[in-house]
């Protein structure tokens, strides 16, 4: 099983890295430079996006809940790049970057921030709902939880259609004391559905540890209840979370069987981004925004040890994924607000008659 | 013409839609090997095999939620709840996800899947099996809420559910299980145009002194209550509600404007019981009509106890509604038999 | 008098009854270390440690239905739901359990508890968690459900639902939070009695042409509405209900019999909406003093979208509450300024 | 951990049983044979309160759902003999023997059954809802799942003023698939709860088997998910259950901290009074009908060869039980209906101005 376990208990040590071969010095396997390469500008755009995306928030530029993937790029890029085009993805509420790594064109994720009509969800969503059924990205979702029903009936689907994809389900850490969790991966188990249910430990629900709401802090243990076989991935190492993710997708494919899959980084920030985090020590702080945690940082040292990133590409890239972000944000600011008109398009599939198409002046009886 | 039951009804219409369509499955609590509590789903699982009669693990909100992930993604699961007091648990499924998924991403995946659960009182089941909650869901848009209460309209409803592209909750009746009805030749045929309009109301019985408004089993003991009463010349008006969302408004108030009082009787309780926006909406709609306040007449206000003669002391009854109807006759200045 | 938020109302209140009675413990999610989503629990942890605050896992059935089990052994638990939405998730141990329990064994063993919670819409939280669904609980016998609208009642309120022996759903508001109001002076003392009367409304502004009915912000917001209003010579009465359940149905009526005409405002959907049951009661205790039909002024009936244009068409307002009053004097035949 | 496991699977086998010394050839340990006819008259009358159950129910002089303890009578009386008086007792719906092995007067118990005035919960609760507040049985329920949370909460109370009750939470194999089992067995192994978990395994639902619903089946194993530690035990097997759940109750005490044990034994007959169970097969039925399953017929069959009950005693135990069982059914029949004004008595402990107390008949405003 897990072989490299972020130590359980309160004490956040980094311990626990890749391995994947002995020969290998650089800690890149065989990779091409131009696939590193791109999962390096992947984890930075995310960065650079959710960075953007706070000060928009700040701005007021965009509203609501709003949960950044600060910190966990390389569990994001890892893991979409574990999946087919074909296979399903559901996500929590802390989605820009699952929505961008599975496909979505991050202008229009931008645009659903801000509430526009180019959104993916058409502005009804928000930052917790993204959406796109092209991508197969099938929603982020605002109940703790709430997605891994959705997830396992999605899988139950795909069997039911003697069908290969595979579905994803993300979540974090205080989404395993929830009844619905247990509910969910049981189902799984005996329909013997192919989902790979993946729990994001970044050590904390909102401010509440690990150890204070999971009575078996070492999370992917917990598939012992169904007979679910776990894993637990160094979730700072995007080759790491891409090798054991794809280890686990493609066997839940083959074996048609769900797995699980705990990935371990730091959320740099609070948990959203109105949350100054005042509950973290000192210490708590630095520890989640020391560069030896930054998944971004460590990558760009491998790579630029082994001599894959130059500081030219490093800035051609960082300058590239400035561009792509401020377009995506100027793409969002010029994208049309819906138009109130609009208000009673999306309540049913198939209207009916006496259907309520009130707006709140409105009297129940139209004259 | 052919006279079953409610119940039969339900089944063999199940049964046509899954021959019908293969994207229609049953997903539920022992509704396979046990063939259903209330045995509406038997036969089945002999004749479909468990990829499409899903028995479940007691596990309310994981299998409802797994109805909606499917459904997202095509398929056309029917669920039994078991009552609908159970439907506590999956709760946040049903409003949260069910009812959101269209709306919430723009419109982009339709959740087409149906709920089917009993309500009824009167069984002596106690405080927690006894509650009719349709409320709750009849509240949600994006949900759609169907009450049938014969067994031709629990075939085409049921049937119309099963097609609609929304997620629908279909209340069923304990009381009304046993019921008998007429029942087209073909109700039963997988090819079948007997599919109700959803979202409509209708008046089964004419009347001219007073509107008397139900739904479910309460749409029957209306009618009983408006023959009782034609005994004593009060000539009572049915409306049967059929779809609590959609309200059809427009059929229960048009009834009101033309015999000028209603009654509603429901099986709810009545302080923001379903009864409320109907006498909310008749007021509103018939106000120059009326000659006199709405009456409702529901459970009373309390944990239904086990014991008989406290459980039937806090039900309505033929009786209860009787007296209502000639209160209100009186209020107006009409004549009571 | 001194003049504080509805938010340190709360949080004093709550500190008070911890010192008075060493039975009070706080239960939720983030309310210790984090201090609470809205910072109502801000100090707790520090002031009484975490025996008597005490942060959850995610798992409000699991935390709510202890709550219910350490009320029935004599504890007095106030509970945190971080907004109403989430209360979907332990729906079945409030209303199968909490409320249940007293009746249900034949008023054995209260269930003194609280279970705090806010709702409100207008932040662009989107379709899961816009929605106020205090209908559900008020609908049900056996909790009573709480809502108060100023900082005075907040703690009035709040002393009073923790002192009830039965359980008590408090309605709050995220739109009041930072709302400001007079207090008594020793509003914050353990010892106090500062105790509200629990199932009372309160007419909380006089007038003559109409009562406007509101509860929670929407109480508020009906003010600012009678205050604008005022300025046109339309001259409204304002109740606010305070308490759902019980409802105090003979204040607002009252009011009704003496200015003939009703609106009320209210953040949740209009079908089956808390504004059904208002006005199917004031049809009913004042069906002869009517001069219109009573009106109601809701959300639009759509899972709430998160863009800004689209959330605030869909939300009632100072503007749109107007309308619905004016057209209603004009249909009463009153001047409509 | 169990080492009386019927073996997992669908077969099923009777294997398993009790071992407590290899010198004791009885099968009985140096219990004296008072104690041992005692339970054995316990078990016995629990047999016969629950015959004149079923009886009493075809005469439609009960009511609603009604769940009889056949088959597991030998679970009963051990895990209520486990228990000291302080201790507290949650149950689901299947709870007359539990009621009865509490403490409570059986004839109060039939008195409820019958819905009578003088029953435990004054006919408010019925079958399903047995309760009485001084012997501490806090309550049979009927939605699965939700005496878990209850009883979590009632140990929280223990703690929280330090006393050293132990609360016992009973519940049924199939229970173990619901989200209350999972979010309370965190809870209170993360609070250190005093509380004993107790699944009875009758293989099935209603008509669901655990391979069909678990998926892991060995049930007491599911308490890995939250370190909670699980035995299994035979429960056919009075004097087993009994030494195991007080060795578990005894360590809750001790050491303030949960536990799970699960006891297995046949359900002889439908899951309700009025369910036939044509869903199990011809051996099935024999099976969970068969001598060697009875635990009144193995505890009897014991103290025979151990000379502890003679054929007189035996006569007269089943004499005197039948006796008690009958005096409870008259006591019930002779208890007053309770009378329609108390309708309003039990809605709310503290009363409250505007509270409804109409009567369906009656219009919202009294004349
Ligand atoms: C059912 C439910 N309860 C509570 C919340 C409020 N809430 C939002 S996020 C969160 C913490 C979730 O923690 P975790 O699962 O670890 O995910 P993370 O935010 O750390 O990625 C909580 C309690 C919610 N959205 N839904
Ligand atoms: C939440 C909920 N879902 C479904 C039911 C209906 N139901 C009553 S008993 C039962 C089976 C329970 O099986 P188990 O836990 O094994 O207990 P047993 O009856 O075998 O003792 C079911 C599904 C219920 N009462 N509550
Ligand atoms: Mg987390
Ligand atoms: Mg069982």
């Amino acid at each position: 099983m897990a072989d490299t376990a972020k130590p359980k208990g309160g004490t956040a040590r980094a311990s626990g890295s890749r391995r994947r071969s002995r020969k290998d010095t650089t800690g890149l396997g065989n990779e091409k430079p131009e696939t590193l390469l791109d999962y390096y500008r992947q984890m930075l755009f995310i960065r650079r996006f959710e960075e953007r995306t706070g000060q928009a928030y700040t701005q007021a530029r965009i509203g609501g809940y709003c949960h950044l993937n600060l910190g966990e790029e390389a569990t994001v890029v890892g893991l979409m790049t574990a999946l087919q085009e074909r296979d399903y993805l559901f996500t929590n509420y802390r989605d820009h970057g699952y929505a961008i790594g599975k496909g979505m064109d991050p202008k229009r994720v931008m645009a659903e921030l801000y509430g526009r009509s180019d959104g993916v969800s058409k502005g009804w969503g928000g930052s917790m709902h993204m959406y796109d059924t092209e991508t197969r990205m099938l929603g982020g979702y605002g109940i703790v939880g709430g997605q891994l029903p959705l997830a396992t009936g999605a899988a139950l689907a795909v069997t039911y259609r003697g069908g290969d994809e595979v579905v994803m389900c993300q979540m974090g850490d205080g989404t395993t004391n929830i009844g619905a969790w247990h509910e969910s991966l049981n189902i799984a188990k005996l329909w013997n559905l192919p989902v790979v249910f993946v729990v994001i430990n970044n050590f904390t629900g909102m401010g509440t540890t690990v150890e204070m709401s999971s009575a078996e802090p070492e999370l992917y243990k917990r598939g012992a209840a169904f007979r679910i076989e776990g894993e637990r991935v160094d979730g700072r190492d995007v080759l790491a979370v891409r090798d054991t993710a794809t280890r686990l997708v493609e066997r839940a494919r083959e074996e048609q069987t769900p797995f699980l899959l705990e990935a371990w980084s730091y959320r740099q920030k609070g948990h959203s981004v109105v949350d100054p985090a005042k509950y973290r020590t000192d210490e708590q702080r630095d520890e989640a925004r020391a560069e030896e945690n930054d998944p971004i940082a460590l990558f760009g040292d491998l790579l630029t040890k082994a001599g894959v990133l130059t500081d030219d590409l490093r800035d051609e890239i960082a300058a590239s994924v400035k561009a792509e972000v401020t377009e995506a944000a100027d793409f969002a600011e010029n994208s049309p607000k819906p138009d109130p008109a609009t208000l009673f398009d999306y309540t049913y599939a198939t209207p009916v008659p006496n259907e309520s198409r009130r707006m709140p002046a409105d009297p129940v009886f139209a004259e | 013409m052919s006279v079953i039951t409610y119940r039969q009804a339900l089944r063999d219409t199940l049964r046509a839609e899954m021959v019908r369509d293969e994207n229609v499955l049953v997903i539920g609590e022992e509704i396979g090997v046990f063939e259903g509590s209330y045995k509406i789903t038997e036969g089945l699982l002999k004749e479909f095999g468990p990829r499409r009669v899903k028995d479940t693990p007691i596990a309310e909100e994981g299998f409802v939620g797994a109805a909606v992930g499917a459904a997202m993604l095509g398929l056309r699961p029917v669920v039994e709840l078991m009552t609908i007091n159970f439907s506590l648990i999956a709760i946040d499924q049903i409003i949260n996800h069910a009812a959101k998924i269209y709306g919430m991403f723009g419109g982009q995946t339709s959740v087409p899947m149906v709920i089917r659960t009993p309500g009824g009182g009167g069984q002596q089941l106690g405080a927690t099996h006894s509650q009719n909650i349709e409320l709750f869901y009849s509240f949600i848009p994006g949900l759609k809420v169907m009450a049938p209460s014969t067994p031709a309209e629990a075939s085409s409803m049921l049937r119309a559910a099963i097609r609609d592209d929304d997620p629908v909750l279909f209340l069923e009746n304990l009381g009304l299980y046993n019921s008998k009805g007429e029942v087209p030749e073909d109700y039963a045929e997988p090819v079948n145009d007997n599919v109700a309009t959803i979202g409509r109301a209708s008046v089964t019985r004419e009347g001219s002194d007073i509107t008397l408004i139900g739904y479910s089993r309460m749409a029957m003991v209306a009618t009983q209550v408006a023959e009782k009463l034609a005994e004593e010349d009060i000539s009572v008006e049915v409306v049967d509600l059929r779809s609590l969302r959609p309200l059809d408004r427009q059929t229960f108030v048009d009834s009101v404007k033309k015999t000028g009082a209603a009654v509603i009787c429901e099986d709810d309780w009545l302080t923001y019981g379903i009864g409320a926006e109907i006498a909310a909406s008749i007021q509103e709609g018939a106000f120059d009509y009326l000659d006199a306040p709405v009456r409702r007449v529901a459970m009373a206000e309390v944990p239904m106890p086990y014991a008989k003669p406290l459980e039937t002391a806090a039900l309505p009854s033929v009786e209860s509604i009787s007296t209502a109807i000639k209160e209100t006759l009186s209020a107006v200045g009409k004549r009571v038999g």
